[in-house]
């Protein structure tokens, strides 16, 4: 094998690794300081390394550690002590294993060889996700079962029965867009989402299936456990549900595959409804065309864009003591932003000069895919956590009523409309 | 307007004296009661319609009725003669001058009751009276008057009499507390027994009567009833001895057969008021009675039923009158600090509800008192009538309650000016 | 009388999509989001433990303390009334006589454990000689061992009424 | 029959028998009269004038304690009316005073208390500073203390020195609101009964010393059970209770009522004998002086017990239950082992007296000759000499004549921690007295039975299960 094909597939299990599971501690944080400033509080903010917080992220880091260095418990009544540590694994494969399918940036052609940029080069993408994000959920229930605890079954219950209901809705809404898309691969619906509808609107799958969009959203949304449909860790009645029993790194391992599954929604959704890697107006071909019009506007937004958050940082980065290191932390910080903005500025100017070829162009187009990958990745991870600190708990009859009663119906009505028009109108 | 029945030696000087005494008719009943059997005696007395003169007014005849017949064990007659209750002084004067009265009196109930002890139980103060009456018994004694016979063997009959001096507790004055008394308990009153029966002198039976009950015999053992029925009136019949006390020109003891008018004794016997006063209250029978306005005075009869009409009791017959200079505030507060200092403490009402009447009265006198402390006197003496084993919380209840109710304008007044002369 | 019919809140098309009021809840998250994210000098959250507050009012109940009458001895008599209350079953008292003759019994000992109370304030409403309080303000205790924990009647009478409390 | 007659409560009929005292039929009928004087112990005194009922046909309400049961007896003993007497009758009560519940051993099972919160006074009419004031802490002698403050005059405790021990102790002194309880000068309390006083006291004017601030009463848990004192068996509820972090401790013994064998009252002696429960427990197996496991001292005896069963005395003690004694019997018949009961220790002439104490400080000596077992000294003299294996169980005969145990081997069943564990070579913890279920026979041949109500933190087996463990044992190796 070559080494560009090492490198590359390096590159995109280290993407898939770190979107499953890297993300976590920054999930983490997103979480707390999302929703401290949706409620008027701070979040965390103290923990620091040298005086560096990073906006609270060093928390993460510091739960991590406690994590992973906290006694490793199993209480003395658990008969089943093998599917009570199998439990957490299950699910964390599961999720885990999900994200593998999605592709970070169109085929990248390098010295004449196309390159898949996924994990797992799986022509099933979709199927795949099916399958695993359906049996994590026998993570939940071997821990709640094996948990000798009746929150923990009456958590495994909760989650089986809801798995079950939006399971359905959730799969005939991807029917309705595989029927749109013609394919189960996700790299082929990625690149269709290229393409403009009556040649001025992006023809990504939300515009194309709102309906079809509205229902997998709010299904990923039971499927990973997120609120408003909770219910399996439902603190005000469960305790914690099926974790209520582990501890330390097991109980950690549950709390990264809820993490690494809402990555996989979110990756998902991204890849499906939200156009990908694809850049609004901008597909691989017209990037690749306009590669250096593209670097330029890049040369004047990045340095804008770090010099209005240096300014953010410089009014909202304080701290109370002058003499602690942490406030300090926003000097250093500014340095490095703008040592940033310096080095991009310098790359990008020197790129712009000396060319970049063929491959440097491919690269380049890679780059700036995966960069808007991972931002729209983000930015639905952030709705989730909006949705969480909005959001009230539903209650468990509403929950079944409104997978049952709501959802499969319109996801049923929604195919029907679907396939008649594209047999009526042809593909 | 006397009559002078008990009281007939009363002015002979030295009359305490047998040989005074017995030249002036002492005694004189005796050759009559040894030609009667003890029934015809009782019938006799029950037959006069003879009354409780302590302050209950009972038919003293009946009284003996209840002795039993035929009975194996001793019986005791018990004299009463714990006089302590303020304005009641009588007795003192039967003991004081003619005590052979007292001891013919006891030899003729004695006879009718076939009693072979009898004693006199008289108050602690009444040392000199308790001496007196040793010396005019122990001058019976030598004289054969009493004794293993009863004039010298004119009767076959053994009498001994006991003076038995008290400790000084007002409540002993009530029967049975006095019988506990004179057993050497502490005087508690007892339990009121289920039906008239007589009573119980360490088990045995025995009887308790007045000092002027006594005393008032023997008349009637001479004469026959006839003769006593004749004073008073039908249904109290006889004499009584009143006491006055208080501003009057002459105040003392004078007997009178019922059915007098009140205002004519205190403005003849009496003669009148001191200094020109108006009359404003009268306390008819010793303390323990609901007290008199002048307007009742004006109306009241000196009979047991004519003063039950006006809602008070002739009680002993000794009348307290108070003047119009006299604070009736302060009445109460005299009257309520001799209760509260004699209540025995046996029931609850009678030993908490005096100690607190006597209290808010003590702020009231201090300057302290508010217009709701007339009510709470009202409400304690209502808690304090009929709750208790003997009469002697209703007896309060009586007079303060009374007190308050007739001269509630002066109470109030009173707290409202705050005036009164300091006591101190 | 008659009967007011009251119409049935979340009956309409709108309120049954749910879709309106989600959108609207969400608007009002974000709001508050960008409004704390542009300027977050306006959070309600102290900077504790280097910003102590300064809004403890008079009814906080903090750390307990006993009090102590004009003689400056101790006003508890060992009533137990306080340690009948615990719901939390954190008072330890053993009584003993009192030989000054201020009162006829008073604690020997007089334990509460700080661990097991629930500072729900129980103790002081039941306290008959106003000798328990929760007024010292102290809502901050910390220990590196458990029987640190356990407040000893010396430790309670020396508590004193916080000075930031109104004199009432 | 004519005894019986017809009478009506609160509006409805009822047979009672005639002449009785009404107060004693309204209990019997569940219906609480409040009172302080009346004690069916003691007869009525009439005093405290609380147990007013309404009476038809009588002027005024009258005392239930003083009134005979009549034909046709109209009584109400509810309606605003009589409420209200007894609301002005318990106000004054409570008019002098102290209201100081919280420093009364009394509050919790005091009557004044009750009717006080029933009646809801919440605020006196009187100052507290015109209170009456008395002596708060009287020191009476014998183990009772006195407040002459609270008490409300109910003479029950001066009826019960001069009606029921006749020691005359008490008396009433002063008269009207400054009446006070108290011995007569020079004169303390030294009746072996005066703690009953306590009982009878109904509010916290009399405080046993004994008691006195240990515990407030509403913590604390009963079970009925009887004395162990001596061979009269009075019956007794013990109050327990587990505190929090401690062990489960017993605080009191209280007299119960029983009339077929102490009637109202016990004696002080047997009172205060749950100290004796509580302490010098024996809490630990051992095997020559080395603590060990019951299971392991277990084995060891049922070892020596099968290996000389004809070489073996064993002693027991009547402060066995029935249950154990017929237990340890039919052991004995069954394999051979010689039996004695033999306790001339727990006689003392000087303890008997002629209310309830008796000489005989055992509690089931008549159980124990009514199974035949031998108590003769002669012969266990000549079995103590002849046998090699001797197993005392509960019996104290050894206490001070450790030289018996020369060349013998020992195994010692016992509750209490004594000197002859040391001379014992098995040693092994049993349930105490009241810390197990089981019945006695008393010196009247009344036979009581004991449920206990006592949960120790660290169990010591019954003698019966280890018995039966024992058995189960030796039958193995058999």
């Amino acid at each position: 094998m070559e080494f560009a094909a090492v490198v590359i597939i390096f590159i995109n299990i280290l993407l898939a690794v770190n979107l499953a599971v890297g993300t976590t501690p920054i999930m983490v944080w997103w979480e707390r300081r999302v929703s401290g400033f949706m409620q008027g509080r701070s979040g965390p903010n103290r923990a620091h390394i040298g005086g560096i917080r990073l906006g609270g992220l060093v928390q993460s880091v510091a739960d991590m550690i406690k994590l992973a260095f906290k006694e490793d418990f199993i209480p003395a009544f658990i008969k089943h002590k093998m599917f009570f540590i199998m439990a957490p694994v299950i699910m964390f494969i599961c999720s885990f294993l999900t994200v593998g399918v999605i592709p970070f940036a169109d085929r990248l052609v390098i010295d004449g060889v196309t390159y898949t940029m996924q994990a797992l080069p799986i022509d099933l993408g979709i199927l795949w996700f099916l399958a695993f994000a359906g049996l994590s959920v026998y993570g939940i229930v071997l821990g709640g079962y094996a948990s000798t605890s009746k929150f923990g079954i009456l958590s495994s219950i909760r989650a089986i029965a809801q798995v079950i209901s939006y399971e359905a809705s959730m799969g005939l809404a991807i029917i309705s867009m595989l029927i749109v898309y013609g394919s189960v691969n996700l790299s082929d619906i990625a690149e269709y989402q290229g393409g403009l509808l009556f040649g001025f609107i992006p023809a990504w799958g939300i515009i194309m299936q709102p309906l079809a969009a509205l229902i997998f959203i709010v299904a990923a949304f039971a499927e990973t456990n997120r609120a408003p449909f909770d219910l399996a860790e439902g603190e005000s009645e469960l305790v914690a549900g099926y974790h209520t029993e582990y501890s330390a790194m097991r109980f950690g391992l549950f709390q990264v595959s809820e993490f690494a599954a809402m990555s996989a929604a979110s990756a998902l959704i991204v890849t499906m409804f939200f156009g990908g890697y694809q850049v609004p107006w901008l597909n691989t071909q017209a990037l690749q065309e306009n590669i250096n019009i593209v670097l330029f506007a890049m040369m004047i937004i990045l340095p804008a864009t770090i010099y209005f958050f240096t300014q953010w940082i410089k009014k909202n980065n304080t701290w109370v003591d002058e003499n602690d290191p942490r406030a300090k932390e926003s000097k250093i910080l500014i340095k490095i932003f703008k040592g940033i903005a310096i080095a991009v500025v310098v790359i990008l100017a020197l790129l712009l000069l000396f060319g970049l070829g063929t491959n440097g162009t491919n690269i380049a187009t890679a780059m700036i895919q995966v960069s808007t990958f991972l931002l729209k990745f983000f930015l639905i991870n952030f709705f989730f956590v909006w949705i969480r600190w909005t959001l009230l708990r539903f209650r468990y009859d509403q929950l079944q009523l409104l997978g049952w009663k709501v959802l499969l119906p319109l996801a049923l009505l929604n195919i029907v409309i679907t396939a008649t028009y594209v047999l009526v109108l042809g593909a | 307007m006397e009559t002078k029945i008990v009281s007939k030696r009363f002015h002979i000087p030295e009359s305490y004296k047998l040989e005074v005494a017995k030249k002036h008719g002492v005694y004189g009943s005796l050759e009559k009661l040894f030609t009667m059997t003890p029934d015809e005696v009782i019938t006799a007395v029950e037959k006069s319609n003879l009354r409780g003169k302590g302050g209950g007014g009972a038919s003293c005849g009946q009284k003996w009725r209840y002795m039993p017949l035929n009975d194996p064990r001793p019986a005791y007659l018990i004299v009463n003669a714990d006089e302590s209750e303020p304005g009641t002084f009588k007795d003192r004067e039967v003991m004081d001058k003619d005590p052979h009265l007292l001891i013919e009196g006891i030899i003729c109930s004695s006879y009718a009751m076939n009693i072979h002890t009898a004693y006199i139980y008289i108050r602690g103060e009444y040392k000199w009276l308790a001496d007196r009456l040793n010396t005019a018994i122990d001058e019976a004694y030598e004289a054969g008057i009493i004794g293993e016979t009863l004039m010298n063997g004119a009767c076959d009959f053994k009498l001994d009499i006991v003076v038995h001096r008290g400790a000084g507790a007002y409540i002993c004055g009530e029967k049975s507390a006095l019988i506990e008394s004179l057993e050497g308990k502490r005087g508690h009153p007892r339990l009121k027994p289920h039906q008239k029966e007589c009573e119980w002198y360490f088990g045995d039976p025995a009887t308790v009567n007045n000092v002027e009950t006594i005393a008032s015999v023997p008349e009637i053992v001479e004469f026959g009833y006839e003769a006593y029925t004749k004073h008073g009136t039908p249904k109290s019949p006889g004499t009584m001895l009143f006491a006055l006390s208080g501003p009057v020109k002459n105040p003392g003891v004078y007997e009178l057969a019922f059915g007098h008018k009140m205002i004519d004794v205190i403005n003849t016997l009496g003669g009148g008021m001191k200094d020109g006063k108006k009359l404003k209250a009268v306390i008819p029978g010793g303390v323990s009675c609901p007290i008199l306005t002048a307007d009742e005075v004006n109306k009241a009869v000196l009979d047991y039923e004519s003063m039950w009409d006006i809602g008070s009791t002739l009680g002993t017959g000794g009348m307290v009158i108070i003047d119009e200079d006299a604070c009736m505030v302060e009445v109460a507060k005299n009257i309520i600090e001799f209760y509260h200092h004699e209540s025995c403490g046996q029931c609850t009402p009678c030993r908490e509800g005096t100690g607190w009447i006597d209290t808010i009265l003590h702020k009231v006198i201090h300057q302290q008192g508010k217009l709701s402390d007339i009510d709470n006197i009202s409400d304690v003496c209502g808690t304090l009538n009929g709750k208790t084993i003997c009469v002697f919380a209703p007896a309060v209840a009586d007079i303060i309650g009374s007190i308050v109710v007739k001269f509630r304008d002066e109470f109030e007044t009173y707290i409202l000016n705050n005036q009164g002369a300091e006591h101190e | 009388m008659g009967i007011k019919t009251v119409k049935r809140h979340g009956d309409t098309l709108r309120d049954k999509l749910y879709i309106p009021a989600i959108v609207s809840g969400m608007k009002t998250t974000m709001r508050h989001f960008v409004t704390n994210i542009k300027d977050n000098s306006n959070l309600i959250t102290k900077s504790y433990p280097e910003v102590q507050p300064t809004d403890i009012t008079d009814r906080y109940r903090g750390v307990h303390r006993l009090t102590k009458r004009e003689d400056d001895s101790i006003s508890c008599v060992a009533c137990y009334m306080c340690a009948t209350a615990c719901p939390a079953d954190c008072m330890f008292i053993e009584a003993t006589e009192r030989t000054d003759g201020v009162d006829e019994k008073m604690p020997a000992v007089f334990n509460i454990d700080l661990l097991e109370c629930v500072f729900c304030g129980y103790c002081v409403e039941a306290c008959p000689c106003d000798a328990i309080r929760m007024d010292t303000g102290i809502f901050s205790f910390v220990a590196d061992q458990r029987k640190d924990f356990i407040l000893s009647k010396e430790a309670l009478l020396a508590n004193t009424r916080s000075k930031d409390f109104s004199d009432d | 029959m004519s005894n019986i007659v017809n009478i009506v409560i609160d509006g409805k009929e009822v047979e009672a028998e005639k002449g009785a005292v009404l107060i004693d039929y309204l209990f019997k009928q569940d219906i609480d009269i409040p009172h302080f004087c009346y004690h069916p112990a003691l007869g009525t005194d009439g005093n405290c004038r609380m147990c007013m009922v309404e009476i038809e046909g009588s002027k005024r309400p009258q005392i239930s304690c003083d009134t005979p049961v009549k034909e046709g007896m109209v009584v109400r003993t509810q309606g605003e009316n009589i409420e209200q007497v007894r609301r002005d009758i318990l106000e004054l009560e409570l008019i002098n005073h102290p209201v100081d519940c919280p420093t009364c051993d009394q509050a919790g099972e005091c009557k004044l208390q009750d009717y006080y919160m029933a009646g809801g006074f919440y605020e006196s009419r009187l100052e507290a500073e015109s209170k009456v004031k008395a002596k708060k802490a009287v020191d009476l002698g014998k183990n009772v203390m006195l407040d002459q403050e609270r008490c409300v005059l109910c003479t029950r405790c001066t009826r019960f020195t001069d009606e029921i021990t006749h020691t005359n102790e008490l008396g009433i002194f002063s008269r009207a609101d400054h009446s006070v309880i108290s011995t007569f000068p020079g004169q303390e309390l030294e009746s072996d009964y005066s703690m009953n006083i306590v009982d009878l006291c109904p509010v916290g004017a009399l405080t046993s010393k004994d008691f006195r601030f240990n515990q407030r009463v509403w913590f604390l848990e009963s079970f009925e059970a009887i004395c162990s004192g001596c061979s009269k068996g009075c019956s007794i509820h013990v109050d327990h209770k587990k505190e929090k972090y401690k062990d489960d401790q017993i605080f009191r013994f209280r007299p119960r009522e029983d009339h077929d064998v102490n009637g109202y009252f016990i004696c002080d002696d047997g009172r205060l004998s749950y100290k004796d429960e509580n302490d010098n427990r024996l809490n630990d197996a051992s095997i020559n002086q080395e603590t060990v496991s019951t299971k392991e001292a277990l084995t060891n005896i049922a070892d020596v017990l099968t290996a000389n069963p004809n070489d073996t005395l064993l002693l027991v003690s009547p402060f066995l239950s029935n249950e154990e004694l017929a237990l340890i019997k039919e052991y004995t018949l069954n394999n051979g082992t010689t039996l004695s009961g033999y306790s001339p220790q727990y006689y003392d002439e000087s303890f008997a007296d002629d209310m309830l104490r008796t000489s005989d400080r055992s509690p089931n000596r008549a159980g124990m000759m009514a199974l035949r077992i031998n108590e003769n000294e002669k012969d266990f003299n000549e079995l103590l000499s002849q046998k090699k294996v001797i197993v005392v169980i509960e019996n104290s005969y050894f206490e001070d004549k450790a030289e018996l145990f020369k060349d013998k081997k020992v195994i010692l069943f016992s509750s209490k921690d004594t000197k002859v564990k040391e001379f014992a070579n098995t040693v092994l913890p049993v349930a105490s007295f009241l810390e197990k279920d089981g019945s006695y026979t008393n010196s009247e041949s009344v036979t009581q039975h004991i449920k206990s109500g006592i949960r120790k933190n660290a169990p010591v087996g019954t003698l019966t299960s280890l018995w039966k463990a024992i058995e189960s044992l030796s039958k193995e190796k058999a």
